[in-house]
């Protein structure tokens, strides 16, 4: 019993940001409008930040700022280091998902996929 | 003096070199702003870059691995480059095919893309050279991610290139980022979970961890989510759906380089996780390659093939052909033998070839009528009969005809399929061909045989795609009379990733 | 305890963010959401000890994110239209998933476990020499500039792709003079062959 | 690289003329002179390798190494050279009759005809002078294609149909089990070249070797055994100089060629009889045979009743080659040789019945020996052959053949082959009798008063190849002496 509860506070986090993440990628498949894709996308890529740098906690642990002090214990700077990259590869992303769909709605007149799959229908089949 | 001095450098840091010419060409493309000036440079950095990657692979077979510590920083503390027998055998492929498509955008790209925009468009084509150099040599999975990410947002933008003329390019390169940014994501949470489960980012610490260490579900979780991240990234069947829209939509350029390079690189690194990352030792990895990738990689062979059968546009149709021959690709990976991972291996880089070529041969061919669709292409055989025949030709190679690269692909994989006493599987890689001749065949008849119409406008081609097109296929046809050369590459790294089984045949 | 709680507090508010983006046709309104879930999850980077993470994540998802979806907004549409697509699949597709995640959690280290692998390889070699190596006492920017220096080469140039790429796409003549598909303005300049 | 010129020479003239053909296209005269003279060249080309090989001497020539141990490499032994003689001699004539045939009838393309005809002669002598299997393979592959734009010529519905089933199940069949029992040959044995004794003794167990022997026999396509021949009727829809030289001699010999060359350079003729591993292919041949002789029977269109009488008597060499016996290798190579002679007459004739008359059907044939008796004389004199009566030269494969059956204890084919002739005397000589000795059909040929034999160009080559049946029935010891060369273990009788 006392390894369940362990257990269950040991991982509880990590099955949040799982359904954080889910709920993100529920967005980007379920949402026919190219915004709130990117939106959903966003979603899941911070909840995967957020899996990353909770497993670089250490209990007790301080930010990985050296304090100097001998034996203080610092959280895992590895994961923060990734995440940093991967945040601005987030941003990128997102900067050139949105572009495509300021272009998409400048040639379709419209950001949602089910209109443009419409239109799709009725051009000459290629 | 100073020659010697530059080829010490040069020979020092070369392995670094071979992704840092196109990473650097790229800015200076776009500050140089003149188109022509743009494409020179780009040329001469591709061009560059594929004098290196051959010189790091005759190295690489002569002296054995060679690692590379960026910024002297040691693995696995720092980020290790490492050329083994498998990278150096698949780099001169990317390199080399962006140096057949840089002369040959300079034909074409006129009319997908405005002038003032061209500078933009080369830089795009480098960095996403440079992305697919990087996440080949290098030797740490978070530097996979980075620099796959690279790559992959440039071909965003190089498929949405082809918006100029059709718009359906700008939605087919936004599926094509929801598509790749999901893979990506499920890329990073299987390294995440390799990292947690080893405490290390570099590749070869992690297979000497992974390999003492007791396989858990957090190690099988990094195994099926890196899987379906790469999986998305190589279109393997069912996770495809951005690559018939991608590669029909892109200007002809961009496809040639992307069908021959990008989906070649995923298989890679998934070649890369499998064999030297996990080693496949435990039973979950083997038996997920034997009954869940075999199985998809067959069923994509026969579904895509056939879907190709049915489809009136040309690059459509090889489009539906390139998702099919990756499941060939992922049936050699799956036989988890020397001889089929070397039947890979030999795959990719003959279909790389062959793929390229015929790619550049259709672009030609739309450019000169203005469509791909086989409706409207009737008795096109008798206007452009060169152009024909190099489409023909590259036809050929992937139906399989003897003295084409396809043939030898072919011949490797069923020898290794006989050698691992799967003889359904021999089977069924032959049968399948049949599918290629179908819609092969179908270009032919209608192009060869089919009522003229009259009054069809044809626009010359210029040399300058006409050169690189056939060029390109010399050297795939090159590849499938002088075969030697590539298997022994494919051999050598396929032994090299399993060096416990022996016995590698021709 | 207490910090166990505000984790567990912060979590739960970005969930309910998250759900309520799914729910919002304003899109606006979940631009401005989104904006919080950035927020909300930079303080949570900070309760994670990652204060670094939190900055970039205040400043970029936060910040810039929300500027350029907002501008995005202006350039596109307001509304999300209803949906008309099922939304079955989706579902499995994303639950499927998800039980897949929760399964491999299982063998996961427990939160904050220092005997974890993550903490007893490659990390204690930065903590125990990134001082005297890099000489700057925080221990993630001695790393981001020396020892993974090359990621954030990697790094600059993604941004520099995606520089490129937002550049090609919004910075079209045919978009400002307001055509879809123009002529031909650059005939190639090749001789032309026989083909 | 090579040790005799002529050679690499027989192969690559082919190819030359055909750019010859290509570059004088809109010349034709020109064109159809080189086309002639290629074919004179050619077979002079392929007469100078004889008295070595006669000799002895098995010339050679190899380029470059594909796989480990098999390179891109020909050899010129009995066997090969004899099917390469009979290709080029042949060709020069249809050369002939194809010039008289085309213009008669205005085709159109005729500069794409002559082209891919060339090709296909080279792809067929490549064949005859290959040294392995690998080799082999390569001109079997390009033989199918480069024929495949003669049987569509016509590009009408019906042609681009037949055609397409003729590289549906030439290619199919190829690709899906000649392929693969080249590749389990190599595996097994490290090489794939043709040796006198066969190659898979010692690294193939006897339970596998009919298996690897149906991969074969089904995989060559060529050689039509049932149930794949449907793509030899289908190939009709071709002009008929393309039936009368490719699907008398060139594709179809090709296919019969290569099943010889297995059964007796890769298996071996002992190592069949040892293992019973052809005793199969025997009863398929015998079933083959008397099913597509009753077929064509019921066919009532000439060309398809030809095609069906070609499946038959392409079984016949398979047949000679599953015997596993001296005699049954020797009938069939000598079957080669004389059907060739016989099938080509009847399909020149066919052609020139149908220049002359637009007539495709046997039944409206009634009476028109009379008007045309240089045609349908010839026509008698291939019947004749092909049924095997003296004096013309497939008595002597024949002959053979029967001894063949004796000498491997099968007496049941014997009967077989004799109903067959029987058979064939009904469907192929009623022809001619029809032609000569029933009265004209007054309303099949109204119109047609002034009716005359077709231009000399069309009548000409078949008189001279049904001469050439008679010549060889008296000079079979040419051709006997050549294949007795053949190795085959069991002493010579």
């Amino acid at each position: 019993m006392a390894d369940l509860i362990r257990s269950i506070a040991g991982h509880y986090n990590y099955w949040m940001f799982v359904i954080l993440m889910m709920t993100g990628l529920f967005i980007v498949v379920s949402r026919g409008n190219l915004i709130k894709k990117i939106a959903g996308l966003n979603i899941f890529q911070t909840s995967v930040f957020l899996f990353y740098i909770s497993m670089g906690k250490v209990t007790g642990g301080t930010a990985p700022v050296n304090t100097g002090r001998a034996g203080e214990v610092y959280s895992n700077p590895l994961p923060h280091v990734l995440i940093l990259t991967a945040i601005v590869v987030g941003i990128a992303t997102t900067a050139v998902g949105l572009a495509l769909a300021v272009r998409i709605k400048e040639s379709y007149g419209s950001i949602e996929e089910d209109v443009i799959e419409d239109m799709h229908r009725t051009e000459r089949p290629a | 003096m100073i020659a010697g001095a530059t080829a010490g450098f040069i020979a020092k840091h070369l392995p670094v070199l071979v992704v840092l010419v196109p990473l650097m060409a790229a800015p200076a493309c776009l500050i140089t702003g003149n188109r022509h000036a743009t494409w020179a440079i780009a040329t001469l950095a591709s061009w560059t870059s594929f004098a290196l990657t051959v010189a790091l692979f005759i190295r690489v077979a002569g002296q054995g691995p060679l690692s590379y510590s960026l910024g002297g920083w040691a693995a696995p503390f720092g980020i290790e480059y490492r050329a083994d027998a498998l990278n150096a055998f698949i780099l001169p492929l990317i390199a080399g095919i962006a140096s057949f498509a840089l002369p040959y955008a300079r034909g074409s790209i006129g009319r997908d893309v405005e002038p003032r925009q061209q500078n933009l468009f080369y830089s795009a084509l480098l960095l996403c050279l440079a992305g697919l150099l990087g996440v080949t040599i290098t030797g740490d999975v978070f530097n996979i991610f980075v620099f796959l990410e690279i790559s992959s947002l440039a071909s965003y933008v190089l498929v949405a290139a082809g918006g100029g003329r059709d718009r359906r390019a700008f939605k087919a390169a936004f599926d094509y980022l929801i598509m790749g940014t999901i893979g990506a994501s499920f890329f990073v949470i299987g390294i995440g979970f390799l990292y947690m489960a080893t405490g290390t980012l570099n590749i070869a610490d992690l297979a000497h961890r992974l390999a003492t260490a007791p396989a858990d579900r957090t190690v099988r979780m990094a195994y099926g989510f890196i899987l379906v991240g790469i999986g998305l990234k190589l279109a393997m069947m069912p996770l495809h759906q951005w690559l018939p829209n991608a590669y029909s939509y892109a200007p002809p350029a961009v496809t040639a380089f992307l069908a021959a390079t990008a989906t070649k690189v995923s298989l890679y690194v998934l070649i890369r996780f499998l064999y030297t990352v996990f080693g496949l030792d435990d039973p979950f990895e083997a038996q997920t390659l034997k009954l869940l990738v075999m199985p998809l990689g067959i069923i994509g062979i026969f579904a895509a093939s056939t879907v190709a059968i049915f489809q009136n546009d040309i690059r459509r149709m090889f489009a539906w052909s390139s998702i099919a021959q990756a499941g060939y690709m992922l049936t050699g990976i799956a036989l988890m033998t020397p001889q089929g991972l070397a039947a890979s291996l030999v795959n990719i880089v003959n279909h790389g070839l062959t793929k390229g070529a015929l790619f550049m041969a259709v672009g030609m061919l739309t450019l000169a009528t203005g469509t791909s669709r086989l409706s409207d292409l009737r008795g096109i055989g008798r206007t452009m009969p060169w152009t024909m025949a190099a489409i023909l030709a590259g036809g050929l190679g992937l139906i399989g005809v003897p003295l084409t690269a396809g043939f030898i692909s072919k011949w490797a994989l069923v020898s290794a399929a006989l050698d691992a006493g799967q003889w359904w599987l021999a089977g069924a890689v032959l049968l399948s061909s049949l599918l290629a001749l179908g819609y092969v065949w179908r270009i032919v008849e209608t192009a060869c045989f089919g009522k003229a119409d009259e009054t069809r406008v044809i626009e010359p081609v210029p040399l300058a795609m006409v050169i690189p097109a056939w060029g390109l296929l010399a050297v795939s046809l090159y590849a499938g009379v002088q075969p030697a050369l590539i298997m022994e590459g494919a051999n050598a790294a396929a032994r090299s990733l399993l060096p416990h089984l022996t016995g590698v045949g021709g | 305890m207490i910090m166990t709680l505000i984790d567990l507090a912060l979590i739960l508010a970005l969930l309910a963010t998250a759900v309520m983006m799914i729910r919002l046709r304003n899109l606006f309104a979940m631009v401005m959401l989104a904006g919080v879930f950035s927020l909300l999850s930079a303080s949570l980077f900070v309760a994670l000890d990652a204060v670094d993470v939190a900055f970039t994540e205040a400043a970029v998802g936060g910040g810039i994110s929300t500027v350029l979806m907002l501008g995005a907004l202006a350039l596109t549409a307001r509304h999300e239209a209803p949906i008309r697509r099922n939304q079955l699949v989706p579902l499995g597709v994303t639950i499927a998933t998800g039980a897949a995640l929760l399964y491999g959690t299982a063998d996961l280290p427990l939160f904050g476990d220092p005997a974890a692998p993550v903490h007893t390889h490659v990390a204690p070699y930065y903590l125990a020499t990134a001082p005297k190596e890099i000489g700057i006492d925080n221990f993630v920017t001695a790393i981001l500039a020396s020892y993974r220096g090359f990621d954030t080469l990697g790094e600059t140039m993604v941004v520099f792709t995606a520089g490129v790429a937002v550049l090609f796409l919004l910075r079209s003549a045919r978009r400002s003079r307001g055509e879809v598909s123009g002529p031909r303005d650059d005939a190639p300049d090749a001789r032309s062959g026989k083909v | 690289m090579t040790d005799h010129i002529a050679l690499p020479l027989s192969i690559l003239i082919p190819l030359i003329i055909g750019l010859f053909v290509h570059m004088f296209g809109d010349r034709p005269n020109q064109r159809d002179a080189v086309s002639l003279i290629g074919g004179i060249v050619t077979f002079i080309m392929v007469g100078w390798l004889l008295p070595e090989v006669m000799a002895g001497a098995r010339p050679s020539a190899s380029l470059f190494e594909m796989l480990p141990n098999v390179s891109l490499a020909f050899r010129v032994e009995p066997l090969g050279l004899m099917f390469a003689l009979i290709a080029s001699g042949l060709w020069v004539l249809t050369t002939l009759y194809a010039i008289g045939y085309m213009r008669a009838n205005g085709e159109t393309d005729q500069t794409r005809f002559y082209l891919f005809f060339a090709i296909a002669i080279s792809s067929a002598i490549g064949i005859a002078f290959s040294a392995n299997l690998l080799t082999l393979f390569i001109f079997y592959e390009a033989l199918t294609l480069s024929t495949y734009p003669l049987v569509a010529h016509k590009g009408t519905d019906e042609a681009r149909k037949g055609a397409r089933t003729y590289l549906v199940i030439l290619l199919g069949t190829s690709i899906c089990f000649l392929l693969p029992a080249i590749i389990w040959t190599y595996g097994a044995t490290g090489t794939l070249d043709f040796e006198p004794g066969g190659i898979v003794r010692g690294h193939l167990p006897p339970a596998f070797a009919p298996l690897l022997l149906a991969l074969f026999a089904f995989g060559i396509g060529k050689a039509a055994l049932m149930p794949f021949h449907r793509w030899l009727p289908a190939a009709m829809v071709a002009p008929t100089p393309v039936s009368a030289l490719l699907h008398a001699v060139a594709v179809v010999k090709a296919g019969v060629f290569t099943m010889l060359k297995v059964g007796v350079y890769i298996f071996g003729t002992d190592y069949l009889a040892e293992t019973g591993a052809s005793v199969w292919l025997v009863w398929l041949a015998g079933f083959t045979i008397l099913a597509a002789s009753i077929i064509a029977m019921t066919k009532d269109d000439l060309k398809a009743r030809l095609a069906y009488s070609t499946v038959s008597q392409l079984s016949y060499v398979t047949l000679g080659m599953a015997l596993a016996v001296q005699s049954g290798v020797m009938g069939g190579a000598m079957q080669i040789a004389m059907h060739a002679l016989g099938k080509i007459t009847l399909f020149m004739c066919a052609g020139g019945i149908y220049v002359a008359t637009h007539k495709t059907k046997v039944s409206e044939l009634d009476g028109l020996g009379r008007r045309m008796p240089f045609t349908f004389a010839a026509f008698a004199i291939g019947a004749l052959s092909i049924i095997g009566i003296p004096p013309t030269g497939g008595a002597w494969s024949k002959f053979y053949l029967m001894l063949a059956t004796l000498d491997a204890h099968q007496q049941v084919l014997l009967i077989v082959l004799m109903a067959s002739s029987l058979l064939n005397v009904i469907y192929l000589l009623s022809i001619p009798a029809r032609a000569f000795f029933l009265p004209e059909a007054g309303t099949a040929l109204r119109g047609f008063g002034t009716l005359k034999e077709a231009p000399l160009l069309c009548v000409l080559p078949p008189c001279l190849t049904a001469i050439g049946t008679i010549v060889l029935f008296f000079h079979a010891d040419r051709i006997y002496w050549l294949i007795a060369l053949i190795p085959t273990a069991g002493g010579h009788f």
